[in-house]
């Protein structure tokens, strides 16, 4: 963690990047630090209570500037940072990534590849909290399902924390705020709520590296990471690629094999 | 609705201009009959199909939807439906996982040569929605001020 | 509010029978934003389309509905008369009421209902229509061929000949391709080499042909009237421009063992060679994989003899970029070889050949001069054999296909064999004998009744050698499935004609499609014979199915007049049917953010970055823009758009969302 | 290795041989053979040329009693019977079929097990694994013949090349013989009309014979009993239709890698043949 501070002082000072942005500690747990200067950078801490994906951050002109910065980064934020690459919205030569990984070293990426190359040996598992609500809304019928989500979505005042929170969701203008034709309806209301989640996991198809942002930010507690969650878990075997590790070429909805499996088409 | 009336399900169909609403064209051109339930609307190719338009259509109380295309390999847009199909991959078990009711969606592949399988497609959907009752589910929740948007737009 | 005008037809009874058109138009007239309703007899006919024209201009509709028909029949018809009437035609729009409506369903309520449902639609997403201008995409005038064979000849000097610029690449050191290779043609029996290098020698002078040989497409980019092509010339490591092609070279490489391409492998060349004495052009090229310099690093005696310096030993491929408007595929075919055929000795048989190695030993300038000699003892053979569907036609050889050319050379060669072998005794075993085309059954008949070649209905088991003879085993289907035993010298198979090696690969940088045995497929089966499924890309002869010398001919014209007429417009006109990303004011620009799916998912890769720059050049975002020339409007893109910042004219989101609330709304 | 093992009646009968052959080499390279409890005949010939449900349920039984044993793998030395259990195999991937054929036996049949010729489970075993286990190499020059029922329909069997098959070559070569390159490896021999085409059977047998006597083979390598007895114990009729009658002898391929193991003749049968073999 020293070795942290240190560097992100250094780069820094001789001006490798114009802004660090990192966690400190918070009143109640870890929130995160925007350092713009050697001083600042000595709050700087990170461990396993970090769990907010800064990558939110990174999309995000009026803070980031057009200089080069740096972040630190956890397991989830990394993936996020791979997909942002993948879309365009992030570029190599702006950005720095420093971790500290499992034995307490300080690790430095840059590219892609080389996030790709860490990654890789970290599977992606569904934590107990997942496991304990998945399982039970997999052994649910559909009419319990359908009756559990309307349950959940009764709570949801379309705060929009959920986007807020995505480090995916960087769009300048959100489709419920495109009004011609006005798809989804901005205000709360049984059958919005339903559309803005159901539109939510779609737009995540293949994107989605379930970092669980969204949950976390929904002020109402509902597992809205659990359905993207679920959704990336069941396309990952159908369409080929690993959870929660983006591929360089095409998203899953982009791009199609000849011999995509479904038994639904007659 | 009193039960011994027969249900008439409200259907709309999404398809892609060049094989199925020329299937469909072919239905006609041989006169063969099928149920007045199912109303087309008229996309380029089944790429263009949006979800939300699925979505949308239970919203305003459709019972059910076919979506149809070319089949693959035969995409005026040589990939247009090898993308539908993915889409619909994804969008299926989504819906699944909501709780809706995924077998009002019926997918089919009906080329512009196959006349007879679009009316048995239209026929069988009916008699399956049909058998499955209004989607009441949904309408219930259907929220009342989107109604009264509609009604101010339209 | 909108002033829409609809007009009900009833097709003479084909609508009004089924459906209550008078209550369609008389319901329709109460809608909201509809200014003009009725309902015609003919529509289509002139009395209804001027009806129209006048309503247009009676009540300054803002967009018209015609409720009859397919829009795939009368959509062209209806939006002319909007046009003549001064309406932009993309504001007329049709509801399906005859295919969709009256034709499938019994006389009664419902159906009219429809009907109604069905115009309510359309009227629906009229009120959307925006006003749009067809598309003109500016043409490139010059031809690119690919292939030197006589399709591709044919199609060069057809071109150039309408004073269009030509450019022929040609893979091999020579054009002439197949045709070249071929003793005799059928159904005249002249010379293959006589009739084509007169067409090969105008090609190499016609002022409007640049001739590329030794050259291979790198890419192609572009769209029709906008193609860049990359062409690779392989380093010949001659200088053209000085070689006099006096062959001195030749005659001093010492590498002469090397089987010749050119005689099907039946003679041999040297590592400095010309493919063969009519080639053009007739100067020779170094094959560096035999060449000994390239291998050991000595020789140069080429260079020694060369009397004008023209050899170029590091001289290296070159990449040059062309800007064409069409291009014509002439790539043609190839024939299985022997070692296809594990029945038939797996070509470990010296004198089992294949028809083309046949035509080489039957041609004048072949390794035996035109006489029929065996490869591996030089002896004339005094029985042989002809079997024909060697490979074609057998689903479990993986070709199902009928080569269409086998049954006509077969013919020939036993033709070709009794008129230089008198006393030689030839039999064909064949399946069917196909024999459609201008004299080409009466060619068989001479065959078998002057010629008395021995024609025996049947497949051949197996083809082994003993003592010398090669065995041929068959059954004669005609005389009860009676087995028959040959003791032949020489065996020739009929091997089926297959797509020509590298057909797919060159199919995928053309973005042109091909079918399962890597022909490339042409767009129509019958109509669009010549067009490929991507625009300004056409196709001539055999590398779209095998096919014999006036076919090729035929379709190589035939491409040739396609890209003709292509050329004879300054700009091409397109419908307008495509995305579009949305432009907004600055801060914005625009809803797209760049994410660029669209772009992998683009079947034409029609999407573009572009770049939004601010006054000093310094760049703000980068976003997707829609190149309209290769845009075709399938729309895919727009699905996928989460922010819905590219949408896709006459289909937009604004246009199905209104259809699909109309439909559900009541 | 372990595999499941299916003589068939031809093994224990007219060819006791090659079924003393494949289970003495079995031992020498401890392959443990299984054999399939309470089997029965697999129809041969006679079955599916009258009875489709026969030709099938007959196999189909065999095989489900193998699947009752918990074996997956089957060896079937007779071409014949290995071809009518791959053929059955086959055809039962129909699902109509399978239920009638399970409810005629009154057994499951799910059709897992695989099936593999002599051949196949030599190769299995490995070139390497044999030849390490040589003591005296087979030192001749042989003429090996598949016949039909090992390579066709190649469709459904997918073993070798059907026209030019290899296998047996290359295992002849393993264990040190030369094979010949000839034209009749997969000609029929007369198969099952020994009986009552003997006539027939004399002239095809002989074309084979003759070829590989020409060609200067001093001995005829089979997989097939069918083969080897129309080879074998019709010389007599054989050499009477042929111009230059021959006693090159027909030995099975496991007798052959057997007296390459060191196994002697006696114990691989090579005493039972009408031909002498002498080698």
């Amino acid at each position: 963690m020293e070795k942290l501070r240190e560097r992100a002082a250094a780069i820094l000072a001789d001006g490798t990047v114009s802004l660090v942005i990192g966690y400190e500690e918070g009143t109640k747990r870890p929130r995160p630090l925007f350092c713009h200067d050697g001083e600042s950078a000595r709050k700087l801490i990170f461990d396993s209570r970090c769990f907010h994906n800064l990558a939110v951050y990174l999309t995000k002109k009026e803070l980031v500037g057009n200089g080069r910065f740096a972040v630190t980064a956890t397991i989830s934020t990394l993936r996020s940072i791979m997909q942002l690459y993948v879309e365009n919205q992030l570029s190599e030569d702006k950005l720095l990534i420093l971790t500290v990984d499992l034995s307490g070293t300080l690790r430095e990426f840059v590219t892609f590849d080389e996030i790709s190359a860490y990654v890789e040996q970290f599977e992606l598992k569904r934590g107990e909290r997942e496991q304990e609500i998945l399982t039970r809304i997999e052994g649910m019928t559909r009419e319990e399902r359908w009756k559990f989500w309307q349950e959940e979505m009764s709570h949801c005042f379309k705060c929009y924390a959920c986007r807020s929170a995505c480090p995916l969701c960087y769009c300048t203008k959100c489709v419920v705020e495109v009004n011609r034709p006005q798809w989804i309806n901005p205000w709360p209301a049984p059958v919005a709520n339903m559309e803005w989640h159901i539109n939510r996991a779609m737009h995540m198809v293949g994107r989605c590296t379930a970092c669980g942002a969204c949950g976390d930010a929904c002020p109402v507690g509902i597992p809205i990471d659990l359905i993207t969650r679920k959704m990336m878990e069941d396309m990952a075997p159908e369409f080929g690629y690993i959870p929660g590790l983006p591929v360089k070429k095409g998203n899953a909805l982009s791009t199609w094999k000849l011999d995509d499996r479904e038994q639904f088409i007659r | 609705m009193s039960s011994e009336e027969i249900f008439e399900p409200k259907i709309v169909a999404f398809v892609c201009n060049w094989c199925t609403y020329a299937g469909a064209d072919l239905t006609g051109t041989s006169r063969l009959k099928y149920a007045t339930n199912v109303k087309i609307v008229r996309f380029p190719c089944t790429g263009r199909i949006d979800f939300l338009l699925l979505l949308k259509s239970f919203a305003q109380g459709a019972d059910g939807i076919i979506v149809s295309g070319c089949h693959p390999n035969d995409c005026h847009y040589t990939s247009g439906n090898f993308h539908a199909r993915r889409r619909w991959i994804a969008f299926r078990s989504i819906l699944d996982m909501m709780g809706v009711d995924v077998r009002r969606v019926q997918y089919s592949w009906v080329s512009a040569a196959e006349g007879s399988k679009w009316a048995d497609l239209v026929n069988n959907t009916v008699a399956d929605i049909r058998a499955l009752g209004p989607y009441t589910d949904y309408q219930k929740v259907a929220d009342y001020l989107e109604k009264e948007v509609q009604d101010g737009e339209a | 509010m909108s002033k829409i005008g609809v007009f009900i037809c009833h097709c003479g009874e084909n609508i009004s029978a089924t459906v209550d058109v008078e209550r369609v138009a008389r319901e329709i007239g109460g809608m909201e934003g509809v200014a003009h309703a009725i309902d015609y007899k003919y529509m289509c006919s002139d009395p209804g389309q001027t009806f129209i024209k006048e309503a247009v201009k009676k009540y300054d509709l803002d967009g018209v509905v015609v409720g009859a028909c397919s829009p795939r029949m009368h959509e062209p018809t209806f939006r002319r008369a909007c046009a003549e009437a001064g309406l932009n035609p993309y504001l007329c729009e049709m509801a399906n009421l005859r295919e969709h409506c009256s034709w499938v369903h019994e006389k009664g309520e419902e159906t009219t209902e429809k009907a109604i449902d069905l115009v309510k639609m359309l009227v629906e997403k009229v009120k959307k229509n925006k006003p749009l201008e067809s598309i003109k995409v500016p043409v490139t005038k010059r031809a690119l061929v690919i292939g030197g064979g006589i399709a591709g000849i044919q199609a060069s000097l057809d071109i150039a000949n309408t004073g269009h610029k030509v450019i022929l690449i040609e893979r091999d050191p020579s054009i002439g391709g197949h045709m070249s290779q071929l003793s005799e043609t059928f159904p005249t029996l002249d010379c293959s080499q006589c009739i084509l290098t007169p067409r090969m020698v105008e090609v190499a002078q016609h002022p409007n042909i640049k001739l590329y040989t030794y050259a291979e497409l790198e890419s192609l980019e572009g769209f029709i009237g906008n193609f860049t092509a990359k062409i690779r010339l392989k380093a010949k490591s001659v200088n053209y421009s000085t070689c006099t092609g006096c062959g001195a070279c030749i005659q001093k490489c010492p590498v002469k063992k090397i089987p010749s391409e050119f005689n099907a492998g039946l003679g041999t060349r040297t590592a400095i060679y010309v493919p063969f004495p009519q080639a053009v052009p007739n100067k020779p090229v170094i094959d560096r994989v035999n060449c000994n310099y390239y291998k050991r690093g000595a020789c140069k005696i080429c260079e020694k003899t060369c009397q004008v310096g023209s050899i170029e030993w590091d001289k290296e491929d070159e990449i040059i970029s062309e800007e064409v408007g069409a291009v014509v595929l002439a790539t043609g075919f190839d024939v299985k070889g022997t070692d296809f055929f594990p029945e038939y000795g797996y070509g470990k048989y010296k004198d089992v050949l294949t028809g083309l190695q046949f035509e080489r030993l039957a041609s004048a300038s072949g390794p035996t001069f035109g006489e029929i000699r065996r490869p591996s003892d030089g002896a004339i053979p005094k029985k042989i054999v002809f079997i024909a569907c060697a490979g074609s036609r057998d689903p479990a050889k993986g070709i199902p296909y009928c080569s269409k050319i086998c049954c006509m050379y077969t013919a020939k060669h036993a033709m070709l064999y009794q008129h230089k072998v008198h006393d030689g005794e030839s039999t064909v075993f064949y399946m069917d004998i196909r024999a459609g085309g201008k004299n080409y059954e009466e060619f068989v008949r001479r065959a078998i009744e002057e010629d008395t070649v021995n024609y025996v209905r049947g497949r051949v088991a197996r083809v082994y050698e003993k003592n010398g003879k090669l065995i041929v085993k068959g059954v004669d289907t005609l005389l009860g499935g009676e087995q028959v035993e040959i003791e032949a010298d020489m065996v020739v198979l009929a091997t089926a004609g297959v797509a020509n090696c590298g057909s797919e690969q060159l199919a995928q940088k053309l973005h042109v499609s091909y079918d399962p045995y890597h022909f490339f497929a042409e767009a129509h089966p019958k109509l669009k014979p010549v067009e490929t499924n991507t625009a300004g890309i056409f196709l001539a002869g055999a590398c779209q199915a095998p096919k014999d010398i006036p076919e090729t001919v035929g379709m190589a014209s035939g491409a040739a007049v396609k890209v003709a007429a292509l050329f004879s417009n300054n700009e091409l006109v397109r419908e307008p049917i495509i995305a579009v990303v949305n432009r907004l004011a600055p801060p914005l620009y625009s809803t797209c953010v760049g994410c660029f799916m669209c772009e992998t998912a683009c079947p034409y890769n029609a999407i573009e970055h572009e770049e939004i720059k601010a006054r000093d050049g310094s760049l703000i975002r980068t976003i997707a823009r829609v190149n309209s020339g290769l845009c075709q409007g399938c729309g895919t893109c727009v699905a996928f758009c989460r922010s819905k910042s590219i949408d896709i004219q006459g289909y937009t989101n604004e246009q199905v969302y209104a259809e699909v609330m109309s439909l559900l709304n009541d | 290795m372990k595999i499941g093992f299916y003589p068939g009646c031809s093994l224990t009968g007219s060819s006791r041989e090659y079924n003393e052959s494949v289970v003495a080499i079995a031992k020498v390279l401890d392959i443990e053979l299984t054999e399939i409890n309470d089997w029965n005949c697999c129809g041969a010939t006679a079955a599916h040329s009258m009875n489709e449900e026969l030709s099938m349920s007959l196999p189909a039984r065999i095989m489900a009693m193998a699947e009752k044993q918990g074996l997956t793998e089957v060896v079937v030395p007779c071409a014949a019977c290995y071809n009518r259990l791959k053929v059955t195999q086959h055809d039962l991937k129909d699902e109509t079929k399978r239920k009638r054929v399970s409810e005629i036996l009154q057994l499951p049949y799910d059709g897992s097990i695989e099936i593999i010729n002599v051949l196949q489970m030599l190769e299995k075993y490995g070139a390497e694994n044999i030849k390490a286990k040589v003591t005296q190499p087979f030192a001749h020059k042989v003429a090996c013949y598949y016949g039909c029922l090992l390579v066709r329909p190649h469709s459904i069997l997918q073993f070798d090349r059907v026209e030019d098959p290899q296998s047996m070559d290359e295992l002849i070569k393993v264990v040190g013989g030369t094979t010949i390159d000839w034209a009749f490896k997969t000609e029929c021999c007369g198969g099952g009309f020994s009986v009552s085409r003997t006539d027939l059977v004399a002239k095809l047998s002989g074309n084979i014979l003759e070829d590989a006597a020409d060609r200067g083979a001093e001995a005829l390598i089979v997989a097939c009993p069918m083969c080897q007895s129309n080879l074998d114990m019709r010389r007599g009729a054989i050499n009477k239709v042929i111009e230059r009658p021959s006693d090159i002898p027909v030995i099975y391929i496991t007798q052959a890698i057997g007296l390459a193991l060191g196994i002697d003749a006696e114990e691989l049968g090579l005493k039972r043949h009408f031909v002498t073999v002498e080698l």
